[in-house]
Formats: structure tokens, C-alpha cells, sequence
């Protein structure tokens, strides 16, 4: 199995959402983060004063997936959060040995 | 001319002080009601009123209001700039021992709060700039005249005073003049606007119910100086209207309470304060012509009625996105009718007896008359003008914008920045910007 | 009977008004104290007080506190609805020139305050419903009869005046009948509802110390109004006791934090919150009758013994949850008994000397019966209510209501929330729906 | 002397009360402006100044004050605590009809308000300890000196007036007592204890902006207190006060969006709070003496003036953190000069008229006598205060505290805990204490 | 090396952490997620209007842990989180190539 | 390509930033977290109340980066995150099979 992490922009999450459903995805866990990579932030005024914020906000949607669906699922998720500016995000695949369902103590790809 | 009264005066400038503060209220009751991302709009548009209405009122506000024009229609225009008369008592109707000041500072403040309360209707969604542009015509178009309309009760002879006025129609501090005014003006901008995305799919639950709760609570105690304080003195009259004021807020917040127990299970704190505005609302037309266990019924009557109006939205499906149809609209016309069933003149001498008090059925018919006359003004002359904006201007700002949110697109902040940078804050200290684009 | 004094009038009119605005500022400071998870709750107790409290007036709840049954122990019951006497001047004691609902609309704040002041003791684990119906018991066989004792003076030859007012015990604005009443109800109701899960244990840290201020500074504003308008009218009297009012809860603030400086090392601000709210409760009762240097003593002594007595709840075991016994008690009874030693007839005329100004102990004891009767009868009274109600109807919400929080399970709402599904939120807007079971 | 007016004592008491709400109103205004980790630090500055001021007050303060000296630079060091003369009416300049406590409440306040004002230019990195010393030093050494200079007009035959109110220096409310005195004194401060580490680098946006605006309608609705009280009666200049202080505060903030608008393209709300609180300033000291149109002249251009103001400090590099000197400094002497122009007898007899109004040079001379002594004085004797404690006991705190935050290194508490241990809390309940050191 | 990875209801992270102590286990780091599944959300009602809440707060526990003993903790987590009822959430395991202790510089099993 | 993750503290951001950027590393992506080990929390007494606080707040550092580079950059984080005081963190270095840009779609190292 695998585990796939997206770094994505926050109103893109929707969109990521209906996609993953419409692949068939059965659950995701979401959380906050912030990053920044070729997006190297901005300068912003406020109030006379000028200042550079570099870390910018964005979405972490992470996938746990059977190996064969990797490809589709990261194809997926690219096609709809691509906006073709910088600061779309990264999209990453890790190798997982082992997944658990909390509720029936199920394991494998069955526990997804 | 009498002698100045020193306790008419000292009430009528508290209550002046009251009246104001009650437009940061509604700011704070409505931009705790809406989401995260347009708290800052949502209540600058509050003091955007304050800030237009009160340089108007100067340059001709007033006097289109209250201005001796012989005119049941309208003041007169007249550029003094409030100069004139600085040391003259107040007469409307009859003289009071009060400086003219102290009476345009006082009703100047409702004239602030009319605008202000129509801007819930249109969360999340109106250009700010035209907002400001809208505040301006309107109180010019639309409130000075129906102002004129209800408040002004002419000279000490009586010439001169709005037709409402002079009619007999009984509205205390503003049943007509400001909540059903506010409240057919939020239902005509709601539908020139539209409604906003994800209505009726999207949680679109309050930011942060302590704020509501902070505003309604302004509300309220800034609510005695309307009402109490529209006796223009400190006597029997005030005491009456506070006290009523009080009661049948107690009884509205009970009454939407009692509804949401009863059909939903829960009791919500959001219905608290929706209740006890309810409340205030239609206790203001009647708030000395009642005896105080009518303003109860009243009040009671209130909060179930317009806990049961903010649902029509999604029946009929216009965005009025705080309910001010529901709680203004529907609580100042109930308001209103109401001193038609329980009016007496045991409450206050020169008001008058309704159904309950043998009156039968003629102060019934003024009070509808008042009320359905400034509806219907005030729905057609706002939907003209709104639209005029629309078509020119611009009155709704982009989808783009609009998801993103209006604090950050249209104010350049966002209002609340919990992390810090520098490490050590509420947080822990890390996301950097959270107002941006990214 | 006198003609009405606007001046007067003008002053308890507004005092009555910034009482009113002391049970949201209660809220407030209590709310804010409260973690994330119960703040709505907390709240809504308070507002339930004032929406139960009011229509109780009107009913009997007046009328039974002052109506005129020549009893020093109850008014009359009397369901007129406050409609008589509208127009008449108060007698109490004396004639006051001010119309009787202004009277009867003051003293209705402090009647709203009470039960709103014991929900402290009990935050977090309270069921609603009971609530409701506890206040509505409480006022009436706890409240009502006790201001009838010590705010009653009778009629104007003060025939039926309560039997403390009657004694002489000085009492002059409420640290008897509002704050030992609470603070002992107050721990009667933690004794009949346990202690909270988690206590001794979690940090149950207040979850916003601005709240917490806010409802400070908005008590300490409205607290002008319950002491300085318990004179009656704008005079010295009134003067007096708002120079009092403001040094003493000065002077508390600076004894809390000193005592917080010295033994922890650091002067917190929910130190210098309840500071300021022991002085105002322990300089309640005397605020006329003392001198400003005596004022700042008794405050200063106030925060210095309430800062101590809030860490007994956890010697005893009482889960006391926002210190209503010690604030409220111990500084209601500070306050009592302070007259006896710094009360000067130099200060008030009709008040007393007590031992510091050579007017032996008589004093002293007097203050001591009033406030020991007080104390003895609210803790047994409500202790029995409290009871009853548990075991009927069930007073404390279940195991896993509380470890949920009651917000969402009693009020199906969370006060915050500041995620926003639409993006562009304050947190750059994901989390969807953080009120839900998860 | 007369007979007490109650009219006139109402509105003295109920300002009094006004004006006391505008420090936790100040308190808001800075503590939502600073970032998550000094909100409680910044707060407490402002409870601190009312707890130390209030205290000197009984003990000297009033005495050295408004004492009847005979000397022009101060009144008398009298440790009576308040106690003498508490039947009196008020004698400044003439007898007013009021009790001398209400007078001596009244006063107090703007003591209390005037350094808490100054803490604005401090954020983020003063010692707790040294800021209160500093208060009770400064209140002593500058603040009541300058008020008796300003505000006492002697006895009734003017004997020992203070020397700017005898040269006829025109400041009705503070706008050279309070406002210069503290802007002047907070650009002192913040030479004193230096930049911010981040000082113009990082971001330090607001946290809160729904605080700021709490904190601005607080002090708008206190500042009727601190202007229309300021007739110290309820009469025709109390009323046009208002008027002017509602008008000239609209403008003002209008001014400012104005200027954000054309300049950075968005109006903000810290603009619209800020140019209230301009507006505020600028309209203090001549609020009686010019009329409502020129109100709204003096407003606008103070929010138009006060906007661009407030980057001087990037440009000249001295972290005044909040603006004190942008805001209260340029404002106050804004408005203490607007008087030399715009002045009429016609607004009020005793004032004076200014050059548009053919009374020449010679008034706007006076005013800019009294408000550079005032600046010049204030400067000098804040910066040899703060230079003295920052040698002794040093008046900044460490690097370190001031990057973990001073809320938590100073008051051992942070200002939200949004988090719940024992779950269900706002954010889902987990972060345990985020309070700590990481 | 392992890293195990919980998600679990917010009110068992109490219990979970005791169990983990109960097994000797030294460390954690513990963040806010939501996320679905099985459990797709439900439906409000909040003042008239009706809409579906599909995000349900949950709370995220990393565990780095030796490879033997990976099979004990993740059974003793799902013991305690266990509740039976939907979205009781998911725990998985992935290799870990090095861990380092950052205030010694410690690497591999004794920077656990 | 690997994924290093660091738990630090959080005044510490800034320097790991600057010392990741002073390595020519692009990007990153931060978080917030909470975590205990060896610092086991400590007693806080408030208003009269003794308890005890267990997880500490820190700062999730991601970065994904080349194999070659992983040791530098470890001991760059190392570096700078270090105070040697109980607390300092962890860092740990996982396997990352593909990553991708979101805005290009490009694969591999050519998406760091
Ligand atoms: N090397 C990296 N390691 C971890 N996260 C990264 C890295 N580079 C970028 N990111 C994440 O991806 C987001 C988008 O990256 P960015 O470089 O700005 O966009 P783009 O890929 O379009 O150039 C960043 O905000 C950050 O959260
Ligand atoms: N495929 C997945 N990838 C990542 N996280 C998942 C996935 N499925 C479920 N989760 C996480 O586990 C939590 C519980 O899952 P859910 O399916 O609701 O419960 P159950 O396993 O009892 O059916 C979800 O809220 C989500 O955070
Ligand atoms: N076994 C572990 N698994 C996951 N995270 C851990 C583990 N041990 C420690 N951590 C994380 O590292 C942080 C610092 O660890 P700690 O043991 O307190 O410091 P030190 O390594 O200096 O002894 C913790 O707050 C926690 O977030």
C-alpha cells in the first residue's frame, strides 16, 4: 500500500474532494500546513509598514491507497488542483508496510 | 420658549450616547453571525453608515428631517450646517426644555442605525465603495423623508408635521421608521444582490457566538436610550418605556427559546440573542402605549414569530443572510399592529385605546396604514436604487472574491491572526500569513 | 407626594440601564473564564436568568419584594402587572421623586444578577432545562423574600419595611441581599452537583482572558450604576458612592496582584479581572457610609483575602468552579462587616459610626446578624432546591455530555469557529465541522 | 453657593462613568493591535494605570491637582484622602452646581486614561513591575502638574487658576493635558526602550481586528463622557460637544479610509478605528468652541493628517509601536490649533474667535503656546523618567521573553487556550498547553 | 525503524496515550486532522437551514518506534481507541531509514 | 528521494529556516504539532489549581530532497534547532518513491 501526501492551495480542497469521490476513494484525512518552495512568498504593506511573508498557507490531504491505484489517485488529484501558478503544491508517494482499521481491527488493502 | 431642564437634557444626551453605540453593536451582532472571512466587511459597513450618515446629517440631514418646511412630506434643504439655533429648546409638536443639539444628536443616531441594519441582508457579497455610495442616497431618499414622515410633529402648532405624524399613527421610537424601513430595504438589496454561493448547501454557522452575543447584548442596553430616551425627558414616560422595553426582550428571547426546544431539541445561544433583538424590535413602536404585561404577550408573540420568519428564506429562497426580514421586518410589523389590539390610554394619556381597550378597530387601521405605506416605500425605492447601482457601478463583487473572502479582497486583512511569527504565540507560532493568496 | 425631580429620574434611569448591562458583562467574565468547550452554556445562563427574572417581575416578583403587605418578611402577592401606579412617585422609607418604574425597573436588574452570579459555582455540568427552573424557584422563594428584608424600608412611615432594614443593618447596595445571597447559594449548588471531571487534575485554563476582561470592565462600568443609583437620585449620596466604588475596586486589584507577585511570582490578568470584581462586591454594601481612604482600604483588603480564599475550594473539595463563594461570599461578607469598623456618620448622615469612629460593636453585630441570616438561610434554601431538583429532573448533565462539552450537547453549538469550509478562512479554511462527534 | 442641580449631577456622574470605560476601552484598542503573545501585557498596562492612579487620587492627587494653592504650576500636597468637603459644590472659576466628588470622579478619569495611553508606544517589551512605578511617577511629576496648569481655573474669583487657563490657552476637554502630554510622552518612552526585535521586518498585523473595533466604539461612546461631560452640566454646550464630537470623529474616520483607499487601494478597518480615534482626539479640545460644519472640517483633516502621520515612525526609526505619537501627538495638536482658526464666540460665549473668524493671530498664538510647553515639558521630563528606570531597574525586558512573549514570561498566562484536553473543544480538543516553553 | 501513524477520535487521545506509556514507549508527537471515511459525514439542521458536514475532526499520533516493537503498540492503540462505532480512524506503518535526536545528535535506535 | 521530517521547537523556525536556505534547499513545508518524550511535561500552578501539562508545543518541518543531500541536510537542521535542552526534537528520514509538481506535473527530482 501507499500513502499518498498532497500539499495543496486551501480553495482547491473542494474541488480535490469530488475528484478523489468520483476515483472511487473511500476516506482521506485533512490537516494545515504551510510552505513555500518556488512561491517564495511576498511583500505586503500594511499600515506604512512593508514586510515579506513567506510561508504561505495550504492544505495537507493525505490518501492511503492499494498500490495498484497510486497512479490514478496522484493523476487525479494533479488535474484538479493544477492552476499553473507557482505555489500549486507538491504531491508525494510513500511506501506504507501495514494498515489498520481502528473499529474492526481489519488489516491490508481490506482496511482501507 | 421654556427654561432648559437639566434632567430632560441629561437623559436625552445619554440616550444619544446609548443610540450610538448600539451601530458598533449591530456590527459586532452581525459580524459574529457571519463566517471568518468576512467579519471586516460585514462590520465596516456599519461604521461606514456612521461615518456618511453623520457628515450628511450636518450638511442637510437634520433639516430635510426635521426642518420647518410646512411640507407632510419632507423638510426642507438647508445648507446651515447645524449652526443656526445652537442655543434654541426643541419644538416638535410642543416645546421641550431641551437644546436643539441634544435632539439632532439624538435622532441622528437612528438615522445612523437604519442603513446600518439593512447590511445584514447582504453578507459576504457587497462592494464596499458601493455600500458607502448606497448609505448616501438612501438616508437622502429614503430615511429623511419617511423620518419626516413619522418623527416630526411640526411646529408647536403643529404645522408642518409628517403625514404619518399628523394621521395619528402611534409609532414611540421607530416601529415604521426604522425597523420595517431597515427590513423591506434588506429584503429589496437581497434580491438585487442574490444569493450568495453555497446557499442552502454550505454550514454557513456564526464565527464566533461570543461576538454575537457581545453585540446583542450592546444592543439591548443601548435600546433604553431608544426607546426611553425618545420621551425626550426623564419621567414617567421613559421609566414606562424602559421598563417595557426590558420585559418584553425577556419574553422574546423566551419565546424564540422556547420554539427552538421545542422543534429542534436544543436551545441555542444564537437564538438568545436573535430572541431578545426580536424583541427589542417590536417593542419599539408600542413601548409606552402598553401596559407592561402587554409588552410581556408582545414580546412573547415576537420571539415566536420571527424564530418561525428566518426559515421563509429558504422557502422562498432570497439570501437575506442575517434575517433582517425575519427579525426586523417581521418584528416591526407585528410591533406595530400591535399597539392596534393593546394600545391604552392608561399607559400614556395621548396615545390611544386599541381593540382589547374598546377602541375598536381604528387604531388598528392607522397603525396598518403607517406600516404597510413605509413598507412599500421603502421596498420599491429600494430596489430602484440598488439596482440603478448594480447596473453601474457594481453592487456584487466576484465569485473569486467572494470564495476567497471579502476581508481579505476588498480590506486587505483578515481579522483575526492567531500565530505568530516570532514564536511564542497563541499557537505555538508558525503559520505566518494567513491572509494569503496561496 | 413630591413633583417628579428629572435629575433624579434622569440618574436611575440609566443606573437601571447599567445594571442591566452588568448580567451580560457576567457572561462575559464567566464565559470567558470557561474552556472552549462550555463557553455558550456558561453564558446562557446568565440570559436565562434575565429572561426569567423579568417576566417574573411583572407577574409578582415587584410586588413581592416591595409591595406593601406591612410584613417585615414578604410583600404581597399581587398579579396586577406592574399596571397600577404608573404614574406615582416611589415611597420607600421616604418619598423619592421618581416615577415607581424607574424604581421597579432598577431593582429588577439586581433581581436579574443574583441567580446569574451563582451559575459560576456550577459551570460546565449544568442541564439547561433545570437551570431555567431553578431560577425561577430561586427568585422567588430565595431572592424576592430576602430584598424584601433588606432593600424594603416600608412606606413613608415605614410601616411593613424587612426586618434587616428595619434593625439597621446597612446594607446599601446589595452586599447582603445580591452577593452573600450567591455566594452561598452558590456553594450549595457545587455541594449538590459535585465536582466537575477532570477537577484537581486538567488545567482548566480560562479559554479567553480578553473575554474575561471585557466582562470585568463592563461589570465594573455597570457596578457605577448598581451602588452610585442605589442613592436614588443625583447627589452627593451618589457622588459618594461612585468615588467609593472606583478607589476600592482599584485598591482590590492592586491587593490581588500584589498577593500574586509575592507568591507565584507573577501578576496574572485574570488576577487583576477578579481583583477588581472583589472590590466592587466588598465596597457594595458600604459605599456611602465610609470615607474614599477607608474605600481603598476595604478594597485593598478584599483582593488580598479573596486572592487567598479562591484556593480553598481545592482544600476542601468543593468544585466552587469560578469562585463565586470566594469572591462573592467572602468579599460580600468582608464588605458587611467592614461598615461595623470604618462606617462614619461624617460620610452619611443617617448611616452609623462603627468601632473605628467610636460607635462601639452595635454596629458590628447588627452587620454580622444581617449578613450570618443572609448567608444561613440562602445556603439552606437553596441547598434543599438543588436537591429536589436532582433528584426529580436531574440538575447534572451525564459523563459523557460533560468529557463532549455541554455547548454542543446542550445548545448544539460551539462558540468558535473559525475554519471555513469556502476557503480563505482564517486558517486558510479547511476544518470543516469541528462542533461534531468525531 | 448654589443648590446641587441633579440634572446637572447626572450628567457629571453618568460621564464620570463614561470616561472610566474608556481605559478597558483603550486596553481593547491596543490589545487587539498587538500579536497573540503581548495581548495581556498590553492590556494590563491599561488596568494598571486605573489601579495606581485611582489610588494616588484620594491620597494626593486630586489635592496637587485642582488644591487651592494660589499657585499657577500646581495645587497643594494635602493628604486628607478625599475626606474633607464631601457636601461642597464645585468652585473652578466659578461655582457649579455639583457636588465636588462628582467633580473629583470625573477628574480622576482622565488621570487614569492619560498614561494609560501612553503604553501604546511600549508593546510587546516593557517590565510590568517598572510600568507601574512609571505611572505613579509620571502621574505625579507630569500628568498632575499639566492639569492643574490646564484644567484649574482657580476659585471663584479665579485665584490660583493654572497658568494656561489664565492666559486663556482654550482646551475644553484634554487635547493638551491628555493627548500631547501623552503622545509626547510616549515618543519619549520609545527612544527609551528601543525597537521591537522585528521592528519594521516582520509582519505584526493585529491579531484581533474584532477587538480593535471593540476598543474604538468603547472609546468613541466613553468620549461623550470625556467631551460633553467636560461642561460639567446638562445644558446647550454639553449638547453641541456631542454634536461636534459625533461629527468630527465621522469625518475623521472617512479621512482616513480616504487616504487608504487612494494610496494602497483598500480602505482597512484598523484605518476606520484609527480614524475615529483621530478624529476623537482632534475634536477634544475644541468641541464647544466651533461649530458642527467645522467640526467636520477639523475631523476630516485630522484623519487625513493622522494616516500619513503614522508612518513617520518607519521613516525616523523609533518603534512607536501603536501610533501614540501618530494619533494622539498630531491629533492633539491638530486639534489644539484648529481652534486659532476655526474658534467662534458664537459656538460659546466665553470662548474666542480664531483668524476665520476676525480674531487674528492672536488666539491661534495661545494655543500654540499652550500645546508646545505642554509637548516640550511632557518630553522631557517622560524621557529623564524612563532614562532613570531603565539605568536602575531597567525598564525593558530580555531578548529572550520578549521572542517567547511577554503575556507568557510576564503574567504567566497566554490570552487564548482554544484547545481542550479533555476533548470536544473548538479545535477538536488536543493541544494540551500551549502556554508553554516549547 | 518504524513509524506508526493514528488517527483517532479526539476524546480517546487520553486513553491512547496512557496505553502508550503502559508499553514503556518514550514519545510521541500529537496534531489536529480531520478526515473521513466509512463515516461520510452527517446532516445539521442550524437555524432552518440544512446542510452536510463531511470533514470530522479527528487527532493524529506519531509514533517512532523500533521494528520489534511495532506489532505490540499498534495493537495496544487500536485496543483502547477501539470503539466499535464508524470512524474509529485508521492506523498504518511505514519504514523509517534514520532518526536522529536533535538535542544530542544521537542516531537510530538510541535517539528513540 | 527522502522526506525529512523534524520536530522542533518553535522559536527555532526562523533559524532552520535560514540555515535550510543558506543550504540552497527550495522549499519546505511547516505545521503545528504537539509532542512529549524525554521532556515529560511539567507542573504549572494557576489561580491555587497544580497540574500537569504533558505535550509541549513544537513545529513540523517537511522536507522533501534528494538522497545525496539528506545527511547535510539533517545535520543543517541539527545544527541550528540544537539548544541541548531536553525538548529539542527529533528529526527522521523516510523513503519517498515519486514526487510531483502540482502546477508542471513534472516527476521526480526535477519536481524538488
Ligand atoms: N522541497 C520541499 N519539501 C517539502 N515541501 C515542499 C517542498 N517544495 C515545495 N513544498 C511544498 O509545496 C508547496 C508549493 O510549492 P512551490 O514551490 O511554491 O510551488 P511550485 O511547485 O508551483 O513551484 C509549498 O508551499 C510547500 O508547502
Ligand atoms: N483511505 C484513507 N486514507 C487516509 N485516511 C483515511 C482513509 N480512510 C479513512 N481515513 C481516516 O480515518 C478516519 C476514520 O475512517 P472511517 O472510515 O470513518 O472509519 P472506519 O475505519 O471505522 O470505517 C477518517 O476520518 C480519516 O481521517
Ligand atoms: N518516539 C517518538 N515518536 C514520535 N515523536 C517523538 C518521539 N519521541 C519524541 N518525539 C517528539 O520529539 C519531541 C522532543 O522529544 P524529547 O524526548 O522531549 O526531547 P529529547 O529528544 O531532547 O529528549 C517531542 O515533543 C515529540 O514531539
Amino acid at each position: 500500500m501507499k500513502l499518498i501526501t498532497a500539499i495543496i492551495k486551501p480553495f482547491k480542497l473542494e474541488d480535490v474532494k469530488a475528484a478523489l469521490e468520483s476515483q472511487g476513494i473511500h476516506g482521506m484525512t485533512v490537516s494545515e500546513a504551510s510552505g513555500y518552495g518556488r512561491q517564495r512568498g511576498h511583500t505586503e504593506v500594511y499600515r506604512g509598514a512593508e514586510y515579506t511573508v513567506d510561508l504561505v498557507p495550504k492544505v495537507r490531504i493525505e490518501v492511503l491507497i492499494d498500490d495498484a491505484d497510486a497512479e490514478t489517485v496522484v493523476d487525479a488529484i494533479i488535474g484538479v488542483a493544477q492552476t499553473g501558478r507557482i505555489g500549486d503544491g507538491k504531491v508525494w508517494v510513500m511506501p506504507v508496510e501495514q494498515v489498520i482499521r481502528v473499529r474492526t481491527g481489519e488489516r491490508g488493502s481490506s482496511a482501507l | 420658549m421654556p427654561d432648559l431642564n437639566t434632567g430632560d437634557t441629561a437623559w436625552v444626551l445619554i440616550s444619544a450616547a446609548l443610540v450610538l453605540l448600539m451601530t458598533p453593536g449591530l456590527a459586532f451582532f452581525y459580524g459574529g453571525m457571519v463566517r471568518a472571512k468576512s467579519v471586516l466587511n460585514m462590520m465596516m459597513m456599519s461604521f461606514a453608515s456612521v461615518s456618511v450618515v453623520s457628515v450628511l446629517w450636518v450638511l442637510y440631514g437634520y433639516s430635510l428631517t426635521f426642518g420647518n418646511s410646512g411640507s407632510a412630506w419632507l423638510g426642507t434643504f438647508d445648507f446651515s450646517g447645524l449652526s443656526d439655533g445652537i442655543n434654541d429648546m426643541v419644538a416638535n409638536g410642543a416645546y421641550y426644555p431641551i437644546p436643539v443639539l441634544a435632539f439632532a444628536s439624538f435622532q441622528l443616531m437612528f438615522a445612523i442605525i437604519t442603513p446600518a441594519l439593512i447590511s445584514g441582508a447582504i453578507a459576504d457579497r457587497a462592494k464596499f465603495v458601493t455600500w458607502v455610495i448606497f448609505v448616501a442616497i438612501w438616508v437622502t431618499v429614503v430615511y429623511f423623508p419617511v423620518a419626516h414622515w413619522v418623527f416630526d410633529f411640526g411646529d408647536t402648532d403643529t404645522t408642518g408635521a409628517g403625514w404619518l405624524a399628523a394621521k395619528g399613527v402611534l409609532d414611540f421610537a421607530g416601529g415604521t421608521a426604522v425597523h420595517i424601513n431597515a427590513g423591506a430595504a434588506g429584503l429589496a438589496l437581497a434580491l438585487v444582490l442574490g444569493k450568495r454561493i453555497g446557499f442552502k448547501k454550505d454550514s454557513m454557522r456564526p464565527h464566533s457566538l461570543p461576538l454575537v452575543l457581545l453585540g446583542a447584548s450592546l444592543l439591548w442596553f443601548g435600546w433604553f436610550g431608544f426607546n426611553a430616551g425618545s420621551a425626550l425627558g426623564a419621567n414617567g414616560t421613559a421609566a414606562l418605556a424602559l421598563m417595557n422595553t426590558q420585559v418584553a426582550t425577556a419574553a422574546a428571547l423566551a419565546g424564540w427559546l422556547i420554539v427552538e426546544k421545542v422543534r429542534d431539541g436544543h436551545p441555542t445561544s444564537l437564538g438568545a440573542a436573535s430572541g431578545a433583538v426580536a424583541g427589542l424590535v417590536a417593542i419599539t413602536p408600542g413601548c409606552v402605549f402598553v401596559a407592561p404585561w402587554a409588552a410581556v404577550l408582545i414580546g412573547l408573540v415576537a420571539g415566536v414569530l420571527c424564530s418561525l420568519s428566518v426559515g421563509l428564506k429558504y422557502k422562498f429562497n432570497y439570501d437575506d443572510s442575517l434575517d433582517v426580514v425575519g427579525v426586523h421586518l417581521v418584528g416591526g410589523l407585528w410591533g406595530t399592529l400591535a399597539i392596534g389590539f393593546f394600545g391604552t390610554t392608561a399607559a400614556t394619556s395621548w396615545g390611544a385605546n386599541g381593540l382589547f381597550y374598546g377602541g375598536g378597530t381604528e387604531l388598528l387601521v392607522k397603525q396598518a396604514t403607517g406600516a404597510f405605506s413605509v413598507l412599500i416605500f421603502s421596498f420599491v425605492a429600494t430596489y430602484i436604487i440598488g439596482m440603478l447601482l448594480e447596473k453601474t457601478i457594481g453592487f456584487r463583487i466576484s465569485r473569486d472574491e467572494e470564495i476567497e473572502g471579502v476581508d481579505i479582497t476588498s480590506h486587505a486583512e483578515s481579522s483575526y491572526e492567531l500565530d505568530s511569527r516570532s514564536g511564542g504565540g497563541a499557537f505555538g507560532g508558525l503559520l505566518a500569513g494567513n491572509r494569503s493568496e496561496g
